[in-house]
């Protein structure tokens, strides 16, 4: 039944030749879970070997690469929680990090010599998303009444007073020196691929990548259940949706809290990781990015979201900072062209890197304004035409 | 559309324009992978393989020094003299059998240095074999998220701006900072700590400016809180008295604007007024303000971080403070004292990248001067490198004199030097300096 | 939709009630800083909210336009070789005329510029595609301004004594801050005027209302959005002026937090009503001012946005209601 | 049910509501028989849409309520301001305690305690008024506090709606449209969803093939993998009531149904219509302009105009009325 969903969940599989696609497509329709899992773990086997293959070995080494994906990890689970709240339930947060930041200050307080508490990361995992989504919904229910962009003014507004009060807070947060030293997961030797500590990436690597895996399994089956469907009439017509019996504040609450609290798993593995957590760390900017990441992405869709978060993550963190030593690399010629020369391996693009970075923005989203790889819905909305009438048709029959 | 995607191009256009401007050299070869050369630092031996000096013959070592601080954005101005400084010192200083280059990652994501970023760069100079020690990092939360894993790693840090106390003291929780190798620090600084330095400024204020009655507004960020705290717990204890019993914390984002805290402050009559902060949260733009709102007979204080050139400098605090104000009044404390032969470095620096050098230059100068030495006696080792750097009885004779570090890495020189603003110069005059002994 | 009288003096009484005891709360001088830090608030929200009720958009790269504009300001005033206080009165009126007309046209231009390359182009996307564009302008602003600038704090000249005072009741008062707040008023008057006058702000008002129904009865969208762009940049730009005038100092990162604070302005005011604009602007200030005096300066971020919240939980529309564009 | 006067399904006495000064219906009484077929009529204008909306709980009435299957559910509300207060009352209450304690026996851990529970109190308290469940329900009732039903309490309780601009979800395909009809007849929570329990399993597996039931119903089978928007007219207006009855009221509103249709597709619904009486046994109160529909189907028609209720019995008796000739005479409605 849930064959037709896919079509708009394998977005990146677009690229492969049509039949290969199709028997995946029907596949992952019939074992969707599954097939999130296998997905995640193909891409995550297949990341580390990539790197080791040139251009990417060019680069640094493998161990570098895999420390950023995980550090991208985090910012492809806020971005999955982001798409919830705005993608599916279409409510523009302004805020998110906010509830990054509960979670990291929630593990940070718990596991660190600051609190003298030492609680074991694993079950902080839970706690941090609980007590995030708790704040997502108090934080939530005021903003209900508020249309589409009060309701980003308000999240906006209360991202910036969360830091606020994380900085102002020095009985409990440490102040503006934050939290340091907090204690990384234990769990030694785990999957025979080290313990946790510093200089080790791989256990984080795929410690993250089980949390995407599960947090992208888990919100595949919100997406296609009775309460994804309300997220999406919510966001089409509320009035419509309140009147066929969708109770729009819970639902919408749900959404903030289901969001919250992946940001929450987000922050208590990002504390651990890091070992340190400072109220500079939550800031509008990193609100901005995670959005950025999701309408890049494609909102509404779980995997081009992903997507999104990674790509974008690996440009700012890694492309950009990369791209002198890519353009020396490549030995581009100098062009003289009488009056001016021009010699672009010679540029330190380091500086440029934030021009460069709003560049990408703008020029990614005039070219392709519905994001990379656009929710089913999103698509049909931008690009009406027989032949998908045509395609949905023919799953039904499938289905 | 169309026009749009060719407004694209024509910025990217002007980038390139914008840095060919100077550029003569030809294109490093590949031995260079990481080094960054910049277009007009050609004679160093940062250039890459082609350029190299005939120093680097064919049996040299190839190692680097790494370079971890932030390079874009807003903290451009405190990580490129820095950077700078650095290369200066490779250019200046032979290393006989050693072909030095530089591992340079940046710290700053949307051009604000950020921890993550500063955790995987140090990550990424760890893996690379050839770096021998680093340089960095220029910010205290930064540092904070890379001691731990150069401290695991055994490779040696060397923060030429880092002053929070935290970092290195184990009564301020140093301790669990290192605790994979408690007994094996790998990071040392150069600049000394903001107890010195806030309690100095006390000094200042109490004993000679004569001041009794202070207030005190800090930037809310690491430094100047932790600055501004100090001030006020030794000028408290001195006997002099701070209005409203503690700092008013002024955040970043509300820089430039300073009108209404200094009505408020003026209605108390304070005999002096103390920024814990650097220029770019509004240090000078607090000193115009005050002449502005007629306080300008009131003498004004701050740190090091206020400390970065001459009026004629372009964005430092003279320079944003006017020169239109009541003369000496402007005091600072600076955490080097004179150094050894400051215009020597200075002249230098303008000889090969055009410019003034940048308040950290000299600082990234030492450390270079430190890792380099380090080189020098025990060879391209690591874990030898860090051993050589962090014994406590080792003297280095850099830039900033002579200096040893102390068991926890920080600087034996703890001489805190008083400055004051010279009409004459339009630049900061020396007045006096004061040795706050070992610890 | 309609109103009893009683309401409409209802808002402005409670005002003025509360700036009255306000006064007497902080003194005359706070409530002029107050009213200066506004001014620059609000003239900046005004492009927002004139913005975001014509196209619906959030345009977060408004603040770099401020910025952008102090910056072509300080270029200006130090090219032409004027770098301190100018003391000739009729001079004065001159330079200071012309920096004004000067930074108005030219940032009105590059506003007009970034909607046809940057927005236009999206005017039938997703709607958070434009946002994400305008976030991208930001950053690209900002990094223009770096290259050419550099990325330290700049002192610009201040070309009116800011050390000269008048005596206002008994209490001396800058004249800068005076004249910041006058020009504020003037172009708040003029603008008013000229939507609400003008056939060109009809324009306006009906495109902000439905473009299409705008569209159908002859109005020209482009030019209509093109005109709304330049006059919201070219009042930022004249805070621009007054930024430096008044401070005598910017830098390239000025433009993010005070374009989030005059958003929130416009917000407050409820976005897309001219005067609701310019009134939240002024509260921002005084918000600002009144937890500075009240010793909870390091607050003041928190209390600027908790306020914010409060209002918009109690009356989401903001203040003043929607005015210029009103939709279901 | 005694068998002469059969059982009002809806209820609604005196209901006004006022848009600032523009009294849109004033004060109406409005009876539905169960099992009828009842019509209101008026010309345009005539606040029947605004009465239509109070009804389904979009609209706060000025006056007036509506009692829904016996039950009053639609009222302005009373005692509000006392709910906040139902929030915080326990936490002050512990506190106060708690200080007490701690004055008498000086023990400073009785206040932190308490504080504690006091803080857990607040955060129940405020989750328990989020998400409503029946004891809170119960609770505010005992004290006397009333608010009025959301249009989603009504939908729980019996009633299912259509618009008069149709408001389907328009990128969902019809299938899932139906689907969200049937929303609030679904039990499965999030858990049940994440885990993908057995009963989540069938309980979709059910909902599926009851949504093709009701595509079947109104005739749009094999339609069900087709976007919304993408349907004719007509279809459109078929899968708003297929979705209205998905949720399997009681009683349904229809707003216009047959606005814009032709000849043939009119007769079409007006034989929908019949089944849905016959087959499901369903009361409908219809809004309608086309006064063939309305003769045609109707048991009993009401009159609007200006607000007003001007007339109100069989077909026959409306269309004698003077009162109606009146009111649609010289305003050039269609009849």
């Amino acid at each position: 039944m849930s064959a037709r969903r896919l079509q708009g969940g394998s977005a990146p599989l677009r690229l492969l030749p049509g039949a290969l696609r199709r028997g995946i497509e029907r596949f992952a329709g019939r074992h969707q879970s599954l097939a999130v899992l296998v997905g995640v773990a193909l891409v995550g086997a297949f990341l580390p070997v990539i790197v080791g293959v040139p251009p990417f070995s060019g680069f640094g080494n493998r161990n570098d690469f895999v420390d950023g994906f995980a550090n991208a990890g985090v910012f492809v689970l806020l971005a999955l929680g982001l798409n919830v709240v705005v993608g599916l339930a279409g409510l523009l947060d302004l805020g998110y990090a906010a509830f990054f930041a509960i979670g990291s200050y929630a593990y940070a307080y718990s596991a660190s010599p600051f609190s003298h508490l030492d609680v074991p990361f694993w079950p902080m995992l839970l706690v941090g998303a609980m007590v995030a989504a708790t704040f997502g919904i108090l934080l939530g229910a005021p903003t209900l009444r508020l249309r589409g962009d009060y309701l980003a003014i308000v999240t906006l507004g209360f991202g910036e007073i969360v830091p606020v009060v994380f900085l102002n807070s020095d009985t409990y947060t440490n102040g503006t020196n934050g939290i340091s030293a907090v204690y990384q997961p234990s769990a030694y030797g785990l999957f025979g691929i080290g313990s946790f500590g510093f200089g080790n990436p791989w256990p984080y690597y795929v410690t993250v990548l089980a949390i995407v895996a599960v947090a992208m399994m888990l919100l595949y089956r919100l997406q296609d259940s009775r309460l994804g469907r309300a997220w999406v009439a919510i966001r089409e017509d509320e009035v419509a949706a309140a009147s066929m019996g969708v109770n729009t504040v819970t639902t919408k609450l749900l959404a903030f809290a289901i969001g919250a609290s992946t940001a929450g798993l987000a922050g208590v593995f990002n504390a651990s990781k890091l070992s340190l957590v400072s109220p500079d760390q939550f800031g509008f900017t990193v609100s901005f990015t995670i959005l950025a990441m999701v309408v890049l992405g494609g909102m509404g869709n779980i995997w081009g979201v992903a997507i999104g978060a990674f790509t974008l993550y690996e440009v700012q963190s890694v492309f950009l900072k990369q791209l002198t030593n890519f353009v020396h690399d490549i030995h581009l010629p100098a062009v003289d062209l009488g009056f001016l020369r021009l010699d672009i391996s010679a540029i330190d693009f380091v500086q440029y890197q934030f021009l460069l970075y709003g560049l990408a923005l703008v020029s990614m989203m005039l070219l392709r304004p519905e994001g990379l790889f656009p929710s089913r819905e999103r698509k049909r909305e931008l690009h009406e035409s027989a032949e998908e009438a045509a395609e949905s048709n023919e799953e039904v029959v499938q289905a | 559309m169309k026009l749009a995607r060719v407004g694209a191009a024509l910025a990217i256009a002007s980038i390139v324009v914008g840095a060919c401007s100077g550029s003569a050299t030809t294109a490093p070869s590949a031995g260079g992978g990481a080094s960054a050369a910049p277009a007009s630092a050609a004679p160093s031996a940062v250039g890459g393989a082609s350029a190299a000096p005939a120093s680097a013959a064919a049996g040299a070592v190839d190692v680097k020094i790494g370079i971890e601080l932030p390079l874009s954005g807003a903290d451009l101005p405190n990580g490129q003299p820095t950077l700078n400084g650095v290369k200066l010192a490779l250019a200046q200083i032979p290393v006989p059998g050693f072909n030095v280059t530089l591992n340079v990652q940046d710290d700053a994501v949307n051009g604000v240095h950020d921890p993550q970023q500063g955790a995987k760069n140090i990550q990424t100079l760890v893996n690379d074999a050839s770096v021998m020690g680093v340089v960095g990092p220029f910010n205290s939360n930064v540092a904070k998220a890379e001691i731990p894993i150069g401290n695991a790693a055994g490779l040696v840090q060397c923060s030429p701006a880092n002053t929070n106390i935290s970092l290195t003291k184990p009564e301020f929780g140093a301790g669990d900072l290192r605790k994979t190798n408690p007994d094996k620090i790998a990071y040392v600084r150069v600049a000394t700590t903001d107890d010195i330095q806030g309690a100095a400024g006390a000094d200042i204020a109490y004993t000679i400016v004569k001041a009794r009655k202070a207030f005190v507004i800090d930037d809310t960020e690491t430094y100047g809180k932790a600055l501004s705290d100090q001030f006020v717990a030794t000028f408290t204890k001195l006997g002099g008295t701070v209005i409203g019993g503690s700092s008013h914390g002024v955040p970043k984002s509300g820089q430039g604007d300073f009108t209404s805290l200094l009505s408020l402050a003026k209605k108390d009559s304070p005999d002096f007024v103390f920024f814990g902060g650097v220029t770019a949260t509004g240090g000078g733009l607090l000193r115009k303000q005050m002449v502005t709102a007629g306080m300008g007979a009131i003498p004004m204080g701050g740190g090091d971080g206020l400390s970065d050139g001459a009026a004629s400098v372009k964005g430092s605090f003279l320079n944003l403070a006017g020169d239109q104000g009541d003369p000496n009044t402007y005091m600072t404390v600076a955490a080097t004292h004179d150094i050894p032969n400051p215009t020597k470095l200075a002249a230098d620096y303008k000889a090969m990248f055009g410019a003034e050098p940048g308040a950290y230059s000299a600082s990234g100068y030492a450390c270079a001067q430190v890792i380099l030495e380090a080189l020098k006696n025990v060879g391209a080792d690591r874990a030898k490198v860090r051993a050589y750097v962090t014994d406590p009885s080792h003297t280095y004779d850099t830039v900033l004199g002579k200096f040893q570090f102390d068991k926890n890495g920080d600087t034996t020189q703890r001489i805190i030097s008083d400055y004051t603003f010279d009409p004459g110069t339009k630049d900061w005059k020396f007045v006096s300096q004061k040795d706050f002994g070992a610890g | 939709m309609t109103r009893r009288p009683g309401r409409a003096l209802l808002v402005p009484a409670i005002l003025l009630l509360l700036a009255t005891l306000d006064w007497s709360y902080v003194g005359t001088e706070q409530f002029v800083n107050a009213l200066t830090i506004g001014a620059v608030y609000a003239l900046i929200a005004l492009g927002y909210t004139m913005v975001y009720g014509i196209i619906e958009l959030i345009n977060f790269a408004h603040g770099d336009v401020f910025m952008v504009g102090s910056f072509v300001t300080y270029w200006l005033l130090s090219s032409l070789g004027f770098n301190g206080t100018i003391s000739d009165l009729p001079l004065l009126v001159v330079v200071l005329v012309g920096t004004f007309l000067a930074a108005m046209v030219v940032m009105g231009g590059i506003g007009v510029v970034i909607e046809r390359f940057a927005y236009r182009p999206l005017r039938n996307a997703p709607r958070l595609a434009p946002l994400i564009t305008a976030i991208g302008v930001s950053f690209i602003l900002q990094n223009i301004i770096q290259i050419f600038f550099g990325p330290s704090p700049i002192s610009a000249p201040q070309v009116i004594d800011v050390q000269a005072r008048v005596n206002l009741g008994g209490v001396d008062v800058s004249v800068v801050k005076l004249f910041v707040i006058a020009v504020a008023f003037i172009l708040m008057i003029a603008l008013q005027t000229f939507v609400s006058r003008t056939r060109m702000g009809r324009a306006m008002r009906s495109t902000a209302i439905d473009r299409d129904a705008a569209q159908l009865m002859g109005v020209d969208i482009n030019t209509t959005i093109a005109v709304t762009f330049f006059i919201g940049s070219a009042l930022a730009g004249a805070a621009g002026v007054v930024q430096v005038l008044y401070l005598g100092t910017t830098n390239f990162q000025l433009g993010f937090q005070a374009g989030l604070k005059a958003f929130t302005s416009a917000v407050l005011g409820g976005i897309g009503n001219i005067t609701g604009a310019a009134l939240g602007g002024f509260l921002i200030g005084f918000i600002e001012v009144n937890s500075t005096v009240a010793g909870f300066s390091r607050w003041s971020e928190a209390i600027v946005f908790g306020i914010l919240v409060l209002v918009l939980v109690f009356r989401p529309t903001g203040l003043l209601g929607q005015q210029l564009g009103e939709r279901a | 049910m005694s068998e002469s006067a059969p059982a009002l399904i809806l209820s609604a006495s005196g209901v006004t509501k006022r848009f600032g000064g523009l009294v849109a219906v004033n004060t109406v009484d409005f009876d539905i028989p169960e099992g009828s077929i009842v019509s209101l009529i008026g010309p345009n204008g005539a606040g029947k849409t605004t009465f239509f909306n109070v009804v389904a709980g979009l609209y706060e009435p000025t006056h007036g309520s509506v009692r829904f299957m016996d039950n009053e559910m639609i009222a302005r509300g009373r005692r509000a301001w006392a709910e906040p207060l139902t929030w915080v009352l326990p936490t002050v209450i512990v506190a106060l305690l708690g200080f007490f304690i701690m004055q008498v026996s000086g023990s400073g851990v009785a206040l932190a305690l308490a504080m504690l529970v006091a803080l857990g109190l607040l955060i129940t308290m405020f989750l328990l008024a989020i998400v409503r469940p029946p004891i809170y329900e119960r609770m505010l009732h005992r004290l006397g506090i009333f608010k009025s039903a959301r249009p989603n309490d009504m939908v729980v309780a019996g009633l299912g709606r259509t618009f008069q601009n149709i408001r389907l979800f328009k990128t969902m395909t019809a299938r899932e449209n139906v689907m969200v009809g049937m929303h609030s007849r679904l039990r499965s929570t999030v858990l049940d969803a994440a885990l993908r329990l057995a009963r989540h399993r069938r309980e979709e597996a059910e909902a599926d093939a009851q949504a093709r039931l009701w595509l079947a119903f109104v005739g749009l089978k094999g339609k069900q993998g087709e976007i919304a928007r993408n349907l004719s007219y007509g279809d459109q207006r078929r899968l708003e009531i297929a979705r209205a009855l998905a949720s399997q009221p009681k009683l349904l509103l229809l707003d216009e149904p047959t606005a814009g249709m032709n000849p043939s597709e009119t007769a079409q619904m007006m034989t929908l219509f019949g089944r849905i009486r016959s087959e499901l046994r369903l009361t409908i109160l219809l809004i309608e302009h086309d006064m063939q529909v309305v003769m045609g189907v109707s048991d009993r028609v009401t009159v609007l105009d200006h607000g007003e209720k001007i007339s109100e019995g069989t077909p026959d008796q409306v269309r004698r009325d003077p009162q109606v000739i009146e009111a649609y005479l010289g305003k050039g409605a269609s009849a």
